[in-house]
C-alpha cells in the first residue's frame, strides 16, 4: 500500500505542503492558519505510523533505504540517501508526535505574527524528521543547520525579554561545533570519496588513523548538543526566552539529535576512539548528571530548572551510550523518548502557568494545587515520571541504563555507576522542591486564588504524553522490540573494535 | 660604454630626480606642474635612448601635452590655495618618508641580489619599434584591450562630464499645463 | 647602458611619487605624483622590452597612458566636485566618510 | 508458570493476581466515579477492595495448607534485554500470603476506621472534597504493598518499594497546606520521600550487584546460586547484603535514616496507623527475612544487620521517654520495635522477627488509632469548650500536656488503649510478650551484647508506655478541652475493638508449644532457627516490664501534674539527660547542618560562581573580546584619504620584503 512516494521521503517533506497553503492565507487568519498547521502535522504523524507499520522490528539492518544521486563533484559522490532503523525510528515518531502538541500549545499562546510561527515550526519538523533519517553526512549535516534556523527565529521572535541574546547564544554555541563537524565531514569523504553512512562502515579502515580527531570532532557538535557539562549553558537561556512549543520542542527532539549523532556516527564509525574516550565521555556525563542535578535546586525560575534537568537527564543518556552493552545503549535510546515525554509535558505545564500569571518565578506560586487540582495532579505524575519512579517511563530508562553501565567492560569500574545513581537521590531532591515552591503549602498570593484550572484544549494537549508515561511505564518490551536488534548490531560492531584493541 | 654618454646618463637621471623632488617640495601647483613636465620630458628623451621614438612621442604628447594641460586648467580654476605646512596626521610623515626610505632600499637590495644583467646590444635596430610595427600588433594581439581602454576612456569622460554639470534651468516640456501648477 | 641604472632611476621616481601622495595634502600634487609613480612604470616597461628585444612591452605603455588619462580626467572632475561643495580641496577636509 | 499450570497447582492461586488488582480496581473506582458516591459510598467501594485483597490472601492461605510450597504465577514479561529478562510475576508461598494477610487484614480494618476518622477530620480542616483523594491513596497505597509482597523478583520487589514510598509522601503531604509555617507536612512529605530515596539508592546498587553476579533477579534462581557465588566471589555477597541493609534502615527507619518517620506523623492517624506501624516500615525486614539465604552466607552482614537492630530499639526508646506528642510517642515506638524485628531477623531468628512483626502490627495499629480517637475526642472538646471564639490560638490536639484524667470521658478508647499498650510493653498473656520473649530468648543465645541492649529497650518500653497512658488517661483534665472530650463513635471504636481482641489473641499464633507460626513459615524459609521457650528469659522480660510500668506509675501516677505549665516530673533528676531527650539528640538538626545545608549551598555556588560566572563567564567574555577588538580596529578608518595610502604603501613594501627574502 505505498502512495506510489517513498514513505521517508513522504514523512520528511510532508509538514512542506502545510507550509505552502499557509503562505496562501492572510496574516488575519489566524484561526485558520492554526488549523492547517496542526492538520499538517497530524497527518504527519500518521505518516509516521504508517512508516512504523511498515517497520519490521526483529531486522538490524536499515531498512525502507531511499538512495538517489544527488551531486557527483569529481571523485565525490554525494547522494540523497534517507534510512530508518531501530535507533532512528522512535525519534520519527516522538518528533511527529511532539510537534502536533506543540502546536496546539500556541492557540492562546503565541497571538502576533502567528503566519510566521506556524511556517518556522513546521519547517523545523522537516528538518528535525531529516536529521534523523539522513545516512549521507552531508545530508545528514545539511538537515542539521537547517533545524538551527527556524529555532533561531522562533526564540528570537516569539521569545521573552532576552531573547535577542539567547537566540544568538544558541546559534553560536551550535554552530560553532558545527563547523569542525562539517571539516571532518569533508576529510572522510576525501579519504573515502563516499559520504553514504553505509559505506563508510565497509572503508572504516581507510579514515581510521585520523580516528581520534574526527570523533573528537563529531563529538563536540554533538557535546554541545546534548549538550554535556562544560558546553550546556546555552540550553537554560534558550528555554527560559524561547515560547512554550519552543521549549517543548528544543527539550523533546533538538537535544536528542546530539545523543542520537553519538549513536549513529561516533560510535560505529570510529569504534576504536570510542573505546578510548569512553571513560572521559563517561565522567563528563556524570559530572553533567550531579552539576545539573545540583544547579536546578538553586533556579528561582521553572524553566531554567527544568532545562538544567535536562542537562542532568541527558547525561544519563550520555553516560548509558558509552557503557556500550545492550541493556545501557538500549536504555538510553529509551531515555531520550522518555525525556522527550516528561521533559515536554513539564515545559507544557509550566508554559500554562505562565499563561495564567504571566510570571515563570516559584515564588510567585504557592499552594497552587488546591485551587489548581486537575493541573496539580497531572504536574505530580510527570514530576513522578521525570524523577525515575518506578510504574511510570523514567525508571525503566534510568534503570537499564544504570544497570549497563554497572557492569560496562570499556568503563571497567563500576563506580560510574555508583556514583551516577545518586543522581536519582538528587533529581527526586530538586523536583520536589519545585513541586512543594509551587503546588505545596498554602495559597500566599492573591492572585493564585483567581487561577482556573486546564480547559479541555490543554487536557488534549497533555493527554497524549501521559498515555505514552503510563504505558513505556507499565509495558516498555514493545518499544524495546523496536531498539533492541540495531543496539545489538552496534554494540558487536563497536565491542569487536574492543577486542581488536586489548 | 663612452665617457660622454655614461655623463649624458647621469646628467638626465639628475634631472630626473630634481623635476621629482621639486614636484614634492614645491608650494605653489603650478609649479610642481612644471616640475612635472620637466620630468616627462627628460624621460622622453630616455624613452629615444631606449630604442623607442614614438613612445618619447606620444608621452610628450599625451602626458605632457594634455594631461598637465588639464592640471594646469583645473588649478587655475581651483585658484591653487597655498595650504599650510603643518601635518595634521599625526605620524604621516614620519611613517611616510620610513616607508619610501624603506620600499627604496628594498628595491635596491632586490636589484643588487638579482644582479641586473646589462642590455645585450645597445644598439637597438631602428625598426624595432616603428610605429607601423606598433600598429600592426596593437591591432592584431592587443586588439581586446585596445577595445577596453577605449570603453575606459568614454565611461573616465562620461562621469567627469556628469560629475562636473551644474543645474541647468529647466527646458520646455511638452506638458505646460503641469508645468504651470507645479510651478507657482 | 646596464639595466640596473633603469630600475634604479625608475624605483627612485617610484619612490618620490609614494612621498608625494602620503605627504602633500593638496590633491593636485597628489595626482602629479602618481602621475609620476605611472612614468616610472613605463620607463621600466621601455627598457625591459629594449632588453628582451620584444616589442610587447613597449606596447603596454600605451595601455598605461591611456588609463591615466581617464584616471586624470575622472579624478580632477571630482576634485572639481569637491571645490565646488566644500570650497576647498584639502584632502584632510573631505574625512567624513568614517566608521 | 502460567496461569493455568498454576491452576492445576491449586485452584485459589489462580486469583493471586486479584490482590494486586482489586485494590487498583478500588482505587479507579473512587477516582473516577467517586464524585458521585458520596463519602459513604467512596469508604465502602475502599474498604470492599481491600477486603476483597484479604480475601483472597486468606483463600491464598487455604490453598498453601494443602499445597505447601506455593508456586509463582507469570503474568506477563516485563522487561527483556540481552540477558536481562524481567518477568511481572507472582510468587505465593507461606512468607508472602503472610504478609499479604497482615497488610490486606490490617489495611481493612484500618479503611474502615478512616471512613469515620476522615469524615470529622476533613470537616476539621475545612475541605470535604479531599475525602475522596485519602481512600485513592490508600487503595493506592495497599495495591503497590501487594506488588512489593507478591513479587518474584528484586525487580519487582523495588518497584513495590518504591511505589510505597511514594503513596507514604502522597499521604504525609495529605493536609499539605497545614504544618509549621503552613509548609510543615508538605516539607515533612518531601523528607520521608528523599531519605526513603537514599535508602532505595543502596537497594539499587544491591539490584545492580546481583545482576551481575548472579545474571538474573529472579530470587528463586538467585537463592539457588548463593553458595557458589558465595564461595566464588564472598565479597560480592557482602556488598549486596550490606547495600541492602542500606534500603533496610532507609524504608523501616532503622539507625541512620530514621528521621523521616517521627516527622511523618504530620500525616492523618490512620496513615500513621497503616504505613508508618503495620505495614509498610516492616518492608525492610520481609526484604531480610526473603533474603535470608543470602545474609545466612555472610556472617558478618548478619551481625551488620543485628547491631543495627538492637541500636535503633535502644536509642529511639530513650527518645520516646521525653516526647509530649502522643503520635511522636508511638512514632519512636515503632521505631524501636523495628529495631527489635530487625535485629531478629538479623540473629536468623527469621521466624521470631515475623511473628513480632505481625503481633506488632495488631497492636501498634490498635495503640495509633486509638491516639487517632483520643485526638478526635480531644478536637471535639475543644470546639464545645471554646465554642465562641473561633480563633485558632496555639492549641494542639496531639499534645498529651493538654490531655489527662481521659478515662472517664472516653472509658471505650481507654480500655483498648490499656490493652494495647500492655501488649507493647509485653505483659504476659497478651501477644507482644510472646513475639519479644522469642526475639529476647534468640538474642540471649546468639550474643549478650545484644540481649542486654533489647532488654534496656524492653524496660524503657514499658516506661514511656506507663508515661504515656498515665498523662493521657489519669490524673485530673488539663484543660478545657480535655474536660469535654466524648468518646468517638461506633465507626471509629469497633475496628479498635477488633484489634484489641488480636492484640490478645494474637500470642496464639507461634505459642512456645504450638509453633503454628514456625511450620507455616519452614516452606518459604531456608532454614528457621527452632524457637525453644526458655523460662528465665521469660520471666525477665515479664519482670522488667512490671518494673517499668511501676516506675512510670511512681514517676507519672502519684502526683500527677495539673497545671499545663509545670514541667515534666523527669525534667529536675535527668535535667540535661532529659533536654537531649525532648531535642532527639539533636539528630535533626545534626544532619541539617551536615548535610542539608553544604548540599544548598554547593548549589548555589555552582549556580552562581561556577554557571553564570565561569562558564558564561568565559562565554560573554569571548563575546565582549570581539567587540572590543573590533572598537581597537575602528580606530583605523579614520576617513582620511592619506592614512589609508600609508596602509597601502605599507602593504607593498611588506609584499616587497617577502618577495626580496623568497
Amino acid at each position: 500500500m505505498n502512495f506510489g512516494i517513498h514513505p521517508l521521503l513522504l514523512v520528511t517533506f510532508f509538514p512542506l505542503v502545510g507550509v505552502l497553503v499557509i503562505l496562501f492565507l492572510k496574516t488575519q487568519q489566524k484561526k485558520a492558519i492554526r488549523w492547517t498547521a496542526l492538520a499538517t502535522s497530524l497527518v504527519t504523524f500518521g505518516i509516521s505510523l504508517w512508516v512504523l507499520a511498515q517497520f519490521q522490528p526483529g531486522t538490524a539492518g536499515m531498512q525502507l533505504e531511499l538512495r538517489v544521486p544527488w551531486l557527483r563533484l569529481d571523485g565525490l559522490a554525494i547522494d540523497f540517501y534517507l534510512g530508518v532503523d531501530g535507533l532512528s525510528i522512535l525519534m520519527v515518531l516522538l518528533t511527529a508526535l511532539l510537534t502536533p502538541i506543540a502546536i496546539l500549545s500556541t492557540w492562546s499562546a503565541v497571538e502576533d505574527r502567528v503566519k510566521g510561527f506556524m511556517v518556522f515550526f513546521l519547517l523545523l519538523e522537516v528538518g528535525m524528521t531529516g536529521v534523523f533519517l539522513a545516512l549521507d553526512l552531508v545530508l545528514f549535516y545539511v538537515f542539521w543547520e537547517f533545524t538551527l534556523i527556524p529555532m533561531y527565529f522562533l526564540i528570537g521572535i516569539w521569545g521573552g525579554e532576552r531573547r535577542i541574546y539567547a537566540a544568538v547564544k544558541f546559534f553560536l554555541f551550535t554552530m560553532a561545533g558545527s563547523l569542525l563537524m562539517l571539516l571532518a565531514i569533508l576529510v572522510i569523504g576525501f579519504q573515502t570519496g563516499t559520504f553514504a553512512w553505509s559505506d563508510l562502515l565497509e572503508k572504516r579502515e581507510l579514515f581510521a588513523a585520523a580516528q581520534t580527531w574526527l570523533f573528537l570532532a563529531f563529538g563536540l557538535a554533538f557535546a554541545i548538543k546534548v549538550p554535556m557539562f562544560p558546553l550546556h549553558t546555552w540550553l537554560p537561556d534558550a528555554h527560559v526566552e524561547a515560547p512554550t512549543a519552543g521549549s517543548v520542542i528544543l527539550a523533546g527532539v533538538l537535544l536528542k539529535m546530539g545523543a542520537y549523532g553519538f549513536l549513529r556516527f561516533n560510535l560505529p564509525l570510529f569504534p576504536d576512539a570510542t573505546v578510548r574516550f569512553a571513560p572521559y565521555m563517561a565522567i563528563l556525563a556524570i559530572i553533567g548528571i550531579l552539576y545539573g542535578a545540583a544547579v536546578s535546586l538553586a533556579q528561582k525560575d521553572m524553566k531554567k530548572l527544568v532545562a538544567y534537568s535536562s542537562v542532568s537527564h541527558l547525561g544519563f543518556v550520555v553516560l548509558g551510550t558509552f557503557a556500550l552493552t545492550t541493556q545501557s545503549v538500549s536504555g538510553s535510546v529509551l531515555q531520550m523518548v522518555n525525556h522527550g515525554l516528561s521533559t515536554g509535558a513539564l515545559f507544557l505545564i509550566v508554559g500554562m502557568l505562565y499563561e495564567r500569571r504571566h510570571t515563570r518565578e516559584m515564588s510567585a506560586f504557592g499552594g497552587v494545587w488546591k485551587v489548581l487540582p486537575i493541573m496539580g495532579a497531572l504536574m505530580l505524575v510527570v514530576t513522578l515520571s521525570s524523577m525515575g519512579l518506578p510504574g511510570l517511563n523514567g525508571f525503566v530508562g534510568e534503570f537499564t541504563i544504570l544497570l549497563g553501565t554497572f557492569g560496562s567492560k570499556v568503563l571497567g569500574s563500576p563506580w560510574f555507576a555508583g556514583v551516577a545513581t545518586l543522581g536519582v537521590i538528587l533529581a527526586a531532591v530538586y523536583l520536589l522542591v519545585m513541586f512543594e515552591k509551587v503546588f505545596l503549602g498554602p495559597v500566599k498570593v492573591e492572585a493564585n486564588l483567581a487561577l482556573k484550572d486546564l480547559n479541555v484544549r490543554e487536557i488534549i494537549t497533555l493527554v497524549p504524553l501521559l498515555i505514552l508515561i503510563f504505558w513505556i511505564g507499565l509495558y516498555p518490551q514493545p518499544f524495546f522490540n523496536l531498539i533492541n536488534p540495531s543496539v545489538e548490531n552496534l554494540v558487536s560492531m563497536v565491542s569487536s573494535a574492543l577486542l581488536a584493541a586489548h | 660604454m663612452s665617457l660622454g654618454l655614461i655623463f649624458m646618463y647621469a646628467a638626465l637621471a639628475l634631472v630626473v630626480v630634481i623635476s621629482g623632488v621639486g614636484l614634492i617640495t614645491s608650494r605653489n601647483a603650478i609649479y610642481a606642474a612644471l616640475f612635472l613636465v620637466l620630468n616627462f620630458i627628460t624621460v622622453a628623451l630616455l624613452y629615444i635612448a631606449l630604442g623607442a621614438p614614438f613612445i618619447a612621442l606620444a608621452q610628450v604628447t599625451v602626458y605632457a601635452g594634455s594631461i598637465m594641460v588639464l592640471f594646469l586648467f583645473v588649478i587655475m580654476l581651483l585658484g591653487a590655495e597655498q595650504l599650510p605646512i603643518a601635518e595634521p596626521l599625526r605620524g604621516q610623515r614620519v611613517l611616510g618618508i620610513l616607508l619610501a626610505v624603506a620600499f627604496l632600499a628594498e628595491m635596491m637590495l632586490f636589484v643588487m641580489l638579482r644582479g641586473a644583467p646589462t642590455i645585450a646590444g645597445q644598439a637597438v635596430s631602428p625598426e624595432f619599434s616603428t610605429p607601423a610595427t606598433i600598429g600592426m600588433l596593437l591591432f592584431e594581439r592587443y586588439l581586446l584591450p585596445f577595445e577596453m581602454t577605449a570603453g575606459i576612456l568614454l565611461a573616465a569622460t562620461v562621469g567627469a562630464v556628469f560629475m562636473t554639470r551644474q543645474p541647468r534651468p529647466e527646458h520646455k516640456s511638452a506638458l505646460p499645463a503641469v508645468r504651470e501648477e507645479g510651478q507657482e | 647602458m646596464p639595466m640596473s641604472y633603469f630600475i634604479g632611476l625608475s624605483v627612485v621616481m617610484f619612490a618620490m611619487g609614494i612621498l608625494g601622495v602620503l605627504l602633500r595634502r593638496n590633491p593636485l600634487v597628489v595626482f602629479m605624483s602618481l602621475e609620476l609613480m605611472f612614468n616610472s612604470a613605463n620607463l621600466l616597461f621601455v627598457a625591459f622590452s629594449a632588453y628582451h628585444q620584444v616589442l610587447d612591452g613597449q606596447l603596454f605603455v600605451f595601455f598605461v597612458m591611456t588609463t591615466a588619462a581617464a584616471e586624470v580626467a575622472v579624478g580632477l572632475a571630482l576634485i572639481v566636485a569637491i571645490f565646488k561643495a566644500k570650497r576647498t580641496i584639502d584632502l584632510d577636509q573631505m574625512s567624513s566618510l568614517k566608521g | 508458570m502460567s496461569l493455568n499450570e498454576i491452576a492445576s497447582l491449586h485452584p485459589f492461586f489462580q486469583l493471586a493476581p486479584l490482590v494486586v488488582f482489586l485494590p487498583v480496581l478500588g482505587l479507579l473506582i473512587n477516582l473516577l466515579v467517586g464524585k458521585r458516591l458520596g463519602e459513604k459510598g467512596i469508604g465502602a467501594v475502599a474498604s470492599l477492595a481491600t477486603g476483597g485483597a484479604f480475601a483472597v490472601a486468606v483463600l491464598l492461605a487455604v490453598g498453601l495448607a494443602q499445597v505447601s510450597e506455593g508456586g509463582t504465577l507469570t503474568l506477563a514479561n516485563w522487561i527483556n534485554l540481552g540477558d536481562l529478562d524481567v518477568n511481572w510475576s507472582f510468587r505465593i508461598d507461606t512468607l508472602s500470603v503472610l504478609m499479604m494477610l497482615v497488610v490486606s487484614g490490617v489495611g481493612t480494618l484500618i479503611h474502615i476506621y478512616s471512613i469515620g476518622y476522615m469524615h470529622s477530620d476533613v470537616r476539621h480542616n475545612e475541605d470535604p472534597g479531599r475525602f475522596r483523594r485519602f481512600f485513592v491513596y490508600l487503595n493506592l497505597f495497599i495495591a503497590f504493598m501487594m506488588v512489593l509482597v507478591s513479587s518474584d523478583n528484586f525487580l519487582m520487589l523495588f518497584v513495590g518499594w518504591e511505589g510505597v514510598g511514594l503513596c507514604s509522601y502522597l499521604l504525609i503531604g495529605f493536609w499539605f497546606e497545614k504544618g509549621a509555617d503552613g509548609i510543615g507536612n508538605a516539607r515533612a512529605a518531601k523528607k520521608a520521600f528523599v531519605v526513603n530515596r537514599i535508602g532505595d539508592f543502596g537497594l539499587l546498587i544491591a539490584l545492580f550487584l546481583l545482576f551481575y553476579n548472579f545474571g538474573t533477579l529472579n530470587f528463586t534462581e538467585i537463592f539457588a546460586q548463593a553458595p557458589a557465588v558465595a564461595a566464588a566471589a564472598p565479597g560480592a555477597i557482602m556488598a549486596i547484603t550490606l547495600f541492602m541493609l542500606l534500603g533496610v534502615t532507609g524504608k523501616s527507619a532503622q539507625l541512620p535514616l530514621y528521621v523521616w518517620l517521627p516527622d511523618a506523623m504530620a500525616g492523618p492517624t490512620p496513615v500513621s496507623a497503616l504505613i508508618h506501624a503495620a505495614t509498610m516500615v516492616t518492608a525492610g525486614v520481609y526484604l531480610v527475612a526473603r533474603s535470608q539465604a543470602l545474609y545466612f552466607e555472610v556472617p558478618a552482614a548478619q551481625n551488620a544487620v543485628m547491631w543495627v537492630g538492637a541500636l535503633t530499639a535502644l536509642f529511639a526508646a530513650t527518645i520516646a521517654v521525653g516526647q509530649y506528642d502522643i503520635k511522636k510517642v508511638l512514632a519512636y515506638s515503632t521505631i524501636s520495635q523495628l529495631g527489635f524485628m530487625v535485629a531478629a531477623v538479623g540473629m536468623g531468628a527469621t521466624v521470631a522477627g515475623m511473628f513480632h512483626l505481625t503481633t506488632h502490627a495488631f497492636f501498634k495499629a490498635l495503640l495509633f488509632l486509638g491516639a487517632g480517637s483520643v485526638i478526635l475526642g480531644v478536637e471535639h472538646g475543644h470546639a464545645h469548650a471554646h465554642a465562641g471564639e473561633h480563633g485558632h490560638d496555639s492549641f494542639d490536639p496531639q499534645d498529651m500536656r493538654e490531655m489527662g484524667g481521659l478515662r472517664k470521658r472516653m472509658p471505650l478508647t481507654f480500655i483498648v488503649y490499656l490493652i494495647g499498650a500492655l501488649a507493647l510493653a509485653g505483659i504476659a498473656p497478651l501477644a507482644g510478650f510472646f513475639s519479644k520473649d522469642e526475639i529476647l530468648a534468640a538474642a540471649n543465645e546468639k550474643s549478650i551484647g545484644v540481649y542486654v541492649l533489647l532488654t534496656a529497650a524492653a524496660f524503657l518500653t514499658a516506661f514511656y508506655m506507663g508515661r504515656q497512658l498515665l498523662m493521657v488517661f489519669f490524673g485530673k483534665p488539663r484543660s478545657g478541652a480535655s474536660e469535654k472530650a466524648a468518646e468517638s463513635p461506633l465507626l471509629v471504636t469497633l475496628p479498635l475493638v477488633i484489634l484489641a481482641l488480636l492484640s490478645v489473641f494474637g500470642g496464639a499464633l507461634n505459642l512456645p508449644g504450638s509453633h503454628l507460626l514456625e511450620t507455616w513459615l519452614e516452606h518459604s524459609l531456608a532454614e528457621t532457627a527452632p524457637g525453644q521457650f526458655v523460662l528465665t528469659v521469660a520471666l525477665i522480660s515479664i519482670g522488667i516490664a512490671l518494673l517499668g510500668l511501676l516506675l512510670a506509675w511512681l514517676v507519672y501516677g502519684r502526683k500527677p501534674i495539673f497545671e499545663k505549665g509545670q514541667p515534666d516530673p523527669l525534667r529536675r533528676p535527668l535535667n540535661g539527660l532529659f533536654k537531649a531527650l525532648e531535642n532527639k539528640w539533636w539528630v535533626d538538626e545534626f544532619y541539617h547542618t551536615v548535610i542539608v545545608r553544604p548540599y544548598q549551598s554547593i548549589a548555589k555556588f555552582s549556580a552562581g560562581a561556577v554557571d553564570q560566572g565561569v562558564i558564561d563567564g568565559v562565554v560573554n567574555g569571548m563575546g565582549s573580546l570581539v567587540q572590543s577588538g573590533a572598537k581597537a580596529w575602528r580606530r583605523y578608518q579614520n576617513g582620511y584619504v592619506r592614512s589609508y595610502a600609508l596602509t597601502i604603501v605599507f602593504g607593498v613594501v611588506l609584499v616587497i620584503t617577502y618577495l626580496v627574502l623568497r
